[in-house]
């Protein structure tokens, strides 16, 4: 069953070394657990972007915390180049896993299915294949003759991610972003955090169903006001584009990023 | 060309007309000229009585027609559901092929890009992916890409998508599925054949007389101006407000 | 775009010989729908029952219009076997293509992904892959060595279903009914029933666009009142169980089933 | 047995015990006893302080928290997720392999039920399938079925799933998976070990002494007869309603 805890405790749950899967930036992206996880000193985390990141990747990268990365992009947007993923990928400090979108996607299918596969469309040409040798073109089983590229599935160790709200049973409302839920059936857990907890059942009406991620799914869920902040939350409150070009302005350099996280860390403390 | 602003004119029309015919065009995010060509297309066919255009816009609340996430969009054009799409390219390559994650050795890339997003899925599934890159040079436009993201022409499998068109600030080429490379279509003015030339690292074919690329009619160009800065407003708002103000 | 059109109109959108997915009763049988497609003499489909179907299969098999069967069970529920479909069998009128419910939505999802197969776990000893040589059993190619069973994509010439409401633009509400989202992407052409259209946007909240099928995948709409009768829909209407036990005990013979079947497509009538 | 309904009390009191220790069962539709076992041990786990039990009721409005449609409940197996399932069977033999589909040669059966539902399937991956079968027959209990709609052993493949236990109107047995067959664990009162080997078409092994099934206690029959048919009534209410009459 679902546990409702604080965010400290809820970060506790990710543990170095882990896999844990992200969501791109318009989903829900869970930025004070991040920095919760920072501050805890988890690292050595194999980062799964579903499909693509930005600030969230970069913090963790530049904090030291990631030790592989498997991305689609990692971009800040209308702010430009991820600083800190560029100058881990010219150090050489992480290690690449670079993908295209749907493949993440049917990876992590392939591990809601249970199943240690999934064929995907496209891809073949791609140097991708070059990069990714446990990506596989094979001969289709079936039906005319023709290359068909599988990926294997992906089983993140934690899923994590921020939403509008969650019922007491731990039913979490996320709305049309079913990848969401994709990564939630993929994981071993998952960890959410939440503008507020509601009274009434998520899961009452047909029309409020459909919405939601069924608490079974759910670990663990902490309450985290503007948890996604500076990043946007669906039609909850935009990104703070004015905090994101600061970030991307001070984490060119190294000792700019610090001082970034620093004052991040310590606004995220001001908050809880 | 007189202004920046007359020239996002001019490659507005110019995708426009490069979309005439489709039926549902998807949009990346952070792409307002493409969004402004495909909403003005959907103007004109509407005031010309021409079939309805689908525009998705990735990102944008009110552009958005998808209810299954992420996958959908991916979903959507191996369906055969999506027309056009727009990739871009840190360098595109006489083959028609982009790459989107860095120049240099793999992994330790000199300089690094995002990465390949949905390209190498695609590329393969669009009909009309049309390469829309402003910068144009020998720096983006190479003999051949530091590393693929996405390939144009795969015999070795079945497959319905591929480059379309090259847009540039400079000029706009077919591509050519059978030759396998580009064509000069037209040149922006005021650019000369020769400009293009001297700015693109890589061959393409060029017919004997090449024709500017038009500037838009009125007609066109009142539906611009009017309707379709004030719908891409809602997606687009800083865009859209500059347009209006410098016509 | 999704047209709106009259149930007639909708009907004759299925060409004989056609493929046509259904779903299971629970999630909107389009009933008027069949019995229109009945009175219209189109024959020879080949139904998908996704992932089993009752009475709705069972009326298309007694009146003759199924050449083919693809399911995973055909009963009446409550109200025991399904005579015409036992009929058939005994007569060996009907082809059948056994399934295993899964395999059903795995086959929609190849089809909704655009790849040519999917594989499925489980199944493995079954006679099912006996009967099934469309079904294949294959090295896993990632992973440690293990057989996987992989199926064909399900690619439907017509999905049908019927749901409570679409809105103007063709938005069509399937609440929590996902497997009526994952016909329509794998399906050709999709054709729906409604009780009602309404008059605001489905897709305007968050909230109700979670549960919508977009009208992208929608052709063609008919407003059919109680059109599921006398199957249920939702929390909208219950079945109307002694009308199918009545079914039931008619339908166990070949003349019974005939008066049955003039009685349902009077009633029909009178309806629309 | 003095009555249906004392033995439909063994019954789902057997239930309970089989599942007991599990985290969330999912219950097929039209199956009032299956359920009604499962939520007596809900019942009786919080009274007794124990872990809680989730219930999925397929084709229930109260009881299903699932919201990805059909496909929810065979992924949520796949993924670990459901530690407990009910399957019947037309034919059930003595290697625990389940008939769903009918007798005699296929296509043309002699007698068609109606398909193989999700059981080729959830046979390979729920840890406890309780096969139950009230009808306790040479005629449902063959040696060998004549179609194997899903198989209960495939030492080719691996697998977390398959039967853990037989539960009929007469008796219940346990399934060893290491010897691939059934063991008589208990006769339900009054009938008798021979009563079951004559009515039972395969093989199975018998202990020296076999115990009588045991009537549920006060404490249980309280539980039952209360909170559980009341609770029951939600899904099934022509059944609890039967059922709290008679008690």
């Amino acid at each position: 069953m679902t546990e409702i805890v604080a965010l400290e405790a809820l970060a506790a749950r990710v543990a170095p070394g882990q896999s844990l899967a992200v969501p791109v930036d318009r989903s829900g992206v869970a930025m004070a657990a991040t920095a919760a996880i920072i501050e805890a000193g988890i690292d050595n985390l194999r980062l799964i972007c579903v499909p693509i990141s930005g600030l969230q990747a970069d913090l963790l990268i530049g904090a030291g915390a990631v030790k592989t990365l498997e991305t689609s992009a990692i971009s800040l947007g209308e702010a430009g180049g991820a600083p800190r993923f560029g100058a881990a990928v010219r150090a050489g400090s992480v290690t690449l896993r670079d993908a295209t979108c749907p493949a993440i996607h049917a990876g992590l299918m392939a591990a809601q299915h249970g199943v240690p596969f999934m064929p995907i469309a496209g891809i073949i040409g791609s140097d991708l294949l070059e990069v990714r040798p446990d990506w596989k073109v094979i001969d289709s089983p079936v039906g005319e003759a023709r290359k068909v590229v599988v990926v294997p599935a992906i089983t993140p160790d934690i899923a994590l991610f921020h939403a509008p709200e969650a019922d007491r049973a731990g039913n979490v409302r996320i709305g049309r972003f079913r990848e969401l839920a994709t990564m939630a059936y993929a994981a071993r857990k998952t960890l959410v955090t939440v503008e507020r907890i509601v009274e009434r059942n998520l899961l009452e009406t047909e029309d409020s169903a459909a919405g939601v991620l069924p608490s079974l799914y759910v670990d663990a869920i902490a309450v985290a006001e503007h948890g996604a902040w500076p990043l946007a939350l669906w039609d909850e409150y935009p990104a703070d584009e004015a905090e994101i070009a600061r970030y991307a302005a001070m984490a060119r350099s190294e000792d700019g990023f610090r001082a970034y996280l620093s004052t991040f860390l310590t606004h995220r403390k001001q908050v809880a | 060309m007189s202004s920046d602003h007359e020239r996002r004119e001019i490659l507005i029309a110019a995708i426009a007309d490069l979309l005439d015919g489709i039926r549902h065009v998807a949009v990346g995010a952070s792409s307002p000229i493409p969004a402004a060509g495909a909403m003005l297309l959907r103007a004109r066919n509407e005031h010309d009585g021409k079939p309805p255009v689908r525009i998705s816009i990735l990102g944008s609340q009110a552009h958005n027609f998808f209810t299954n996430g992420g996958i959908e969009l991916f979903d959507c054009a191996a369906q055969g559901r999506v027309d056009a799409f727009f990739l871009g390219g840190g360098q595109i390559d006489g083959q028609g092929n982009i790459n989107l994650v860095g120049t240099g050795d793999y992994p330790k890339t000199d300089v690094r890009w995002p990465g390949s997003f949905g390209s190498a899925y695609l590329y393969h599934l669009v009909p009309r992916v049309i390469l829309f890159r402003e910068e144009h040079s020998r720096r983006v436009f190479v003999p051949k890409v530091d590393f693929v993201s996405a390939r144009a022409i795969t015999p070795e499998v079945p497959r319905r998508g591929g480059p379309y068109a090259l847009l540039t600030n400079m000029a706009l080429f077919d591509f050519d599925r059978e030759a396998g490379g580009f064509a000069l279509r037209s040149v922006h003015p005021p650019f000369t054949p020769a400009d293009i030339r001297e700015n693109t690292g890589f061959d393409y074919a060029e017919p004997d007389v090449v024709r500017a690329t038009p500037r838009p009619d009125a007609a066109t160009l009142a539906l611009l101006r009017g309707r379709v800065f004030d719908e891409l407003a809602e997606t687009y708002p800083a865009f859209a407000r500059i347009m209006k103000q410098a016509a």
